[in-house]
């Protein structure tokens, strides 16, 4: 193509449904017009079904050194249960002693269950292409279980209430070369960078927009992402250095968010630009 | 080897409607990898569609078409319970064969 | 039956022959097609070359052919289009997009019974002018819509 | 954690399951957890975590009202690092400055730390009738000059505020593009041009 066009142009959290009042005329709301019929027409087929049946597959088949399936693997509702699981994460996991978002708790599964050590665990947590992150599909399907399940994220024991608190600490956080925190593009309502809609991240409606419809199929990466992904590359463009996957503040951040949404029906994976 | 595909395919007033999800990277030939290197062509150049055995459509394909390709087309004839049978195959011969019932 | 195969494949034959010997089960749909692939048309550079290789040099413009796209795609990598005709006795649907590197995308034969609509997702690797080229009763028609590709996102 | 019998308190009100951390204990913790949470990658190192006054100050809320006296500080240490150019000259080419401001690249770890950054204007202000990609968080610049006029004191009120926003406005969204070196003096001035030219699209 003349412009590259596979580029991965990084991504604002969450396309919404919800559109503002622009401040010119005709041009901008038929902009936002057509941009919603787009996006309503890529509703039609979604390629996170491909991650899904995949994901599937690898937690029934036996892996790693162990040989085992990752069917006894506690998700927070107990072994092997997977419906409605994501809707709860994250949460304080007394047999890791700390707070887990799903994809750390995979890992965890991955190391205490299957025998993979931690390195091999996480060696692709984001596939590119012909390189496939077994995390993604996983993720994918997992989530996709969730599906109408409303998010009921609870803060009863104190580490998942330090958890939420440190994350909304970490959402104003301020640095790097160009001052961003989370908190730069979505604090307010009814703003968009470029033509894509910025969830406010503040208020219960836009975190709940946003947070169920992570993960999702990004047409411009042809990648299913996690939400672990999306912290990354957020912090990728808020310009600071990466996000070590499945960290503290990477959690923090996501019990913050989650809970946030609480009691909007769970909607992903979804498709997204 | 590749991933299946996810097919579906529905009967209403005696019009089946098919709706296929393949997943290829669909490689222009024209991307650079992060080395610089041009990433070689690979991308499905043929989809066929039966019905009963009988072809109810066959495409052709360029890179242009989208990564993991997308693919919706209507036919008469077919009954709940039937099975609709997709193939693809690609520049580098590989290929892919899956079925699904109407419903 | 693999040499004879292998001959009739070498000898290029037509695609009618190759439907039937299909069709018999001495060969796969798929080696149908890929044998039926029109390297010259989708390795065209232009509308004019790939048009001439699809054998459609001056279509006739028809409104009968519907092309169902946003004006604005949110991204060049998956923009969806959907072409309907409502040509009588339309065998065959292209999509085509003016600026992209190769103009033909898509091509879809469609045996009687297949309803003359179909939808897919195609690049585009900047605005261009999409064209759906309609062949029926042997003859060609055609129908564009420019789609917008907007920078989107953080732009890094 | 400057202060040792703060985290020693907050330690055992962990271990204690209470959670009545103090504001201030968390704000702290959490700049703690930011510094183990992050590895450093391509040009993006560790440092990019050290937060300058502006910074610490600036990581509250939006709706949150800053002290009058503290908006003023931020406006004094951040006016004081406003360089103009040395030849004078505040305006350079206006088509150069477009390109600036379509361009998002630049200080992520993903950039090549050889290509010139971007100010990725349109990522947050319409600029011109021709570019309907543009976003909203910043106010919109069409006709910035138009409506302002092309006076030396408008230009270097734009060159300056292109430098350093929180010299004029403490806690802006907008980066400061010149004092954290993400635009040469080149592209502030191309910039500035695109805003203030009058052949510029942005005042057509």
């Amino acid at each position: 193509m003349k412009v590259q066009l596979h580029k991965a142009v990084g991504g604002v959290l969450a396309a919404c449904a919800a559109l503002a009042a622009f401040p010119v005329g005709v041009t901008a709301q038929s902009a936002v017009d057509e941009i919603a019929k787009y996006r309503q027409q890529l509703q039609d087929g979604n390629p996170a079904e491909l991650w899904e049946a995949r994901g599937e597959d690898l937690w029934k088949q036996k892996r790693g050194p162990k040989s085992v399936s990752l069917e006894r693997c506690d998700l927070g509702k107990g072994a092997g249960v997977v419906k409605g699981a994501y809707a709860e994460l994250p949460k304080y996991f007394s047999d890791a002693d700390r707070v887990m978002d799903l994809e750390t708790r995979l890992v965890h599964c991955m190391v205490t269950q299957q025998g993979f050590t931690t390195a091999d665990a996480t060696k692709r947590t984001f596939g590119a292409g012909s390189n496939r992150s077994d995390i993604e599909a996983l993720t994918a399907w997992i989530t996709s279980e969730s599906k109408g399940v409303r998010m009921n994220v609870a803060l009863n024991h104190a580490k998942e209430k330090e958890a939420y608190r440190l994350g909304e600490k970490i959402f104003y956080f301020r640095g790097g070369s160009h001052d961003f925190a989370c908190a730069t593009c979505h604090s307010e309502t009814g703003k968009r960078i470029r033509l894509q809609d910025l969830p406010n991240l503040t208020e219960k409606a836009g975190a709940q927009l946003a947070y169920t419809t992570w993960p999702a199929y990004r047409v411009s990466q042809g990648e299913l992402r996690t939400f672990q992904w999306r912290l990354n590359d957020c912090f990728r463009q808020q310009r600071f250095p990466e996000l070590q996957f499945g960290s503290e503040a990477s959690v923090a951040l996501t019990s913050f968010l989650a809970f946030n949404a609480n009691g909007a029906p769970f909607n992903a994976p979804a498709i997204k630009r | 080897m590749a991933d299946p595909m996810r097919i579906r395919a529905s009967e209403k007033g005696g019009i089946v409607n098919v709706k296929v999800l393949m997943s290829h990277e669909m490689e222009t030939g024209q991307r650079k990898d992060g080395s610089g290197k041009i990433v070689p062509a690979h991308f499905i150049q043929s989809v066929t569609a039966t019905h009963n055995g009988k072809t109810v459509l066959l495409a052709h394909w360029g890179p242009a078409v989208s990564k993991n390709p997308f693919l919706e087309f209507n036919f008469k004839g077919g009954q709940k319970g039937d099975k609709v049978q997709v193939t693809w195959t690609d520049n580098k011969g590989d290929k892919r064969t899956d079925e699904a019932a109407i419903s | 039956m693999n040499q004879m195969r292998r001959r009739t494949l070498k000898a290029g034959a037509s695609a009618g022959l190759l439907a039937l010997l299909a069709a018999a089960g001495i060969i796969s749909p798929g080696e149908v097609l890929a044998a039926d692939w029109n390297k010259a048309a989708f390795e065209g550079k232009s509308m004019q070359d790939a048009l001439k290789a699809l054998g459609a040099s001056s279509p006739a413009t028809s409104s009968d052919i519907v092309i169902r796209a946003a004006d604005i795609a949110e991204n060049g990598a998956v923009v969806p289009v959907g072409v309907e005709s409502r040509i009588p006795g339309t065998q065959s649907i292209s999509i085509l997009v003016d600026k992209n590197p190769s103009a033909l995308a898509a091509s879809f034969d469609l045996p009687a019974g297949t309803e003359p609509s179909v939808t897919t997702r195609v690049k585009m690797g900047q605005t261009s002018d999409v064209y759906a080229l309609v062949k029926a009763d042997g003859k060609f028609y055609m129908a564009k819509k420019e789609i917008k590709v907007t920078l989107g996102g953080c732009g890094g | 954690m400057k202060n040792p019998y703060r985290f020693a308190c907050v330690l055992a009100l962990i271990a204690a399951g209470c959670t009545t951390m103090s504001d201030q204990d968390v704000s702290d913790k959490a700049v703690a957890v930011m510094k183990t949470s992050f590895n450093e990658r391509g040009q993006a190192k560790l440092d990019r975590l050290d937060q300058d006054e502006a910074q610490k100050l600036c990581s509250i809320p939006p709706s949150a009202v800053l002290p009058k006296e503290v908006a003023a500080r931020i406006e004094e240490i951040n006016l004081a690092t406003v360089k103009y150019p040395a030849d004078g000259k505040l305006l350079g080419n206006w088509r150069d400055g477009e390109r600036v401001a379509q361009s998002g690249i630049g200080m992520q770890y993903s950039d090549d730390p050889k290509v010139p950054a971007g100010a990725n204007c349109y990522a947050c202000h319409q600029l011109t009738q021709e570019e309907i990609s543009f976003g909203t968080i910043g106010p919109s610049l069409y006709n910035f000059g138009k409506i302002r006029g092309n006076s030396e004191a408008i230009q270097r009120y734009a060159y300056g505020k292109i430098y350093n926003p929180q010299a004029y406005t403490a806690c802006s969204n907008m980066p400061r593009f010149g004092h954290k070196q993400i635009l040469t003096e080149q592209q502030i001035k191309d910039v500035t041009a695109l805003l203030m030219d009058p052949n510029s699209p942005v005042n057509k």
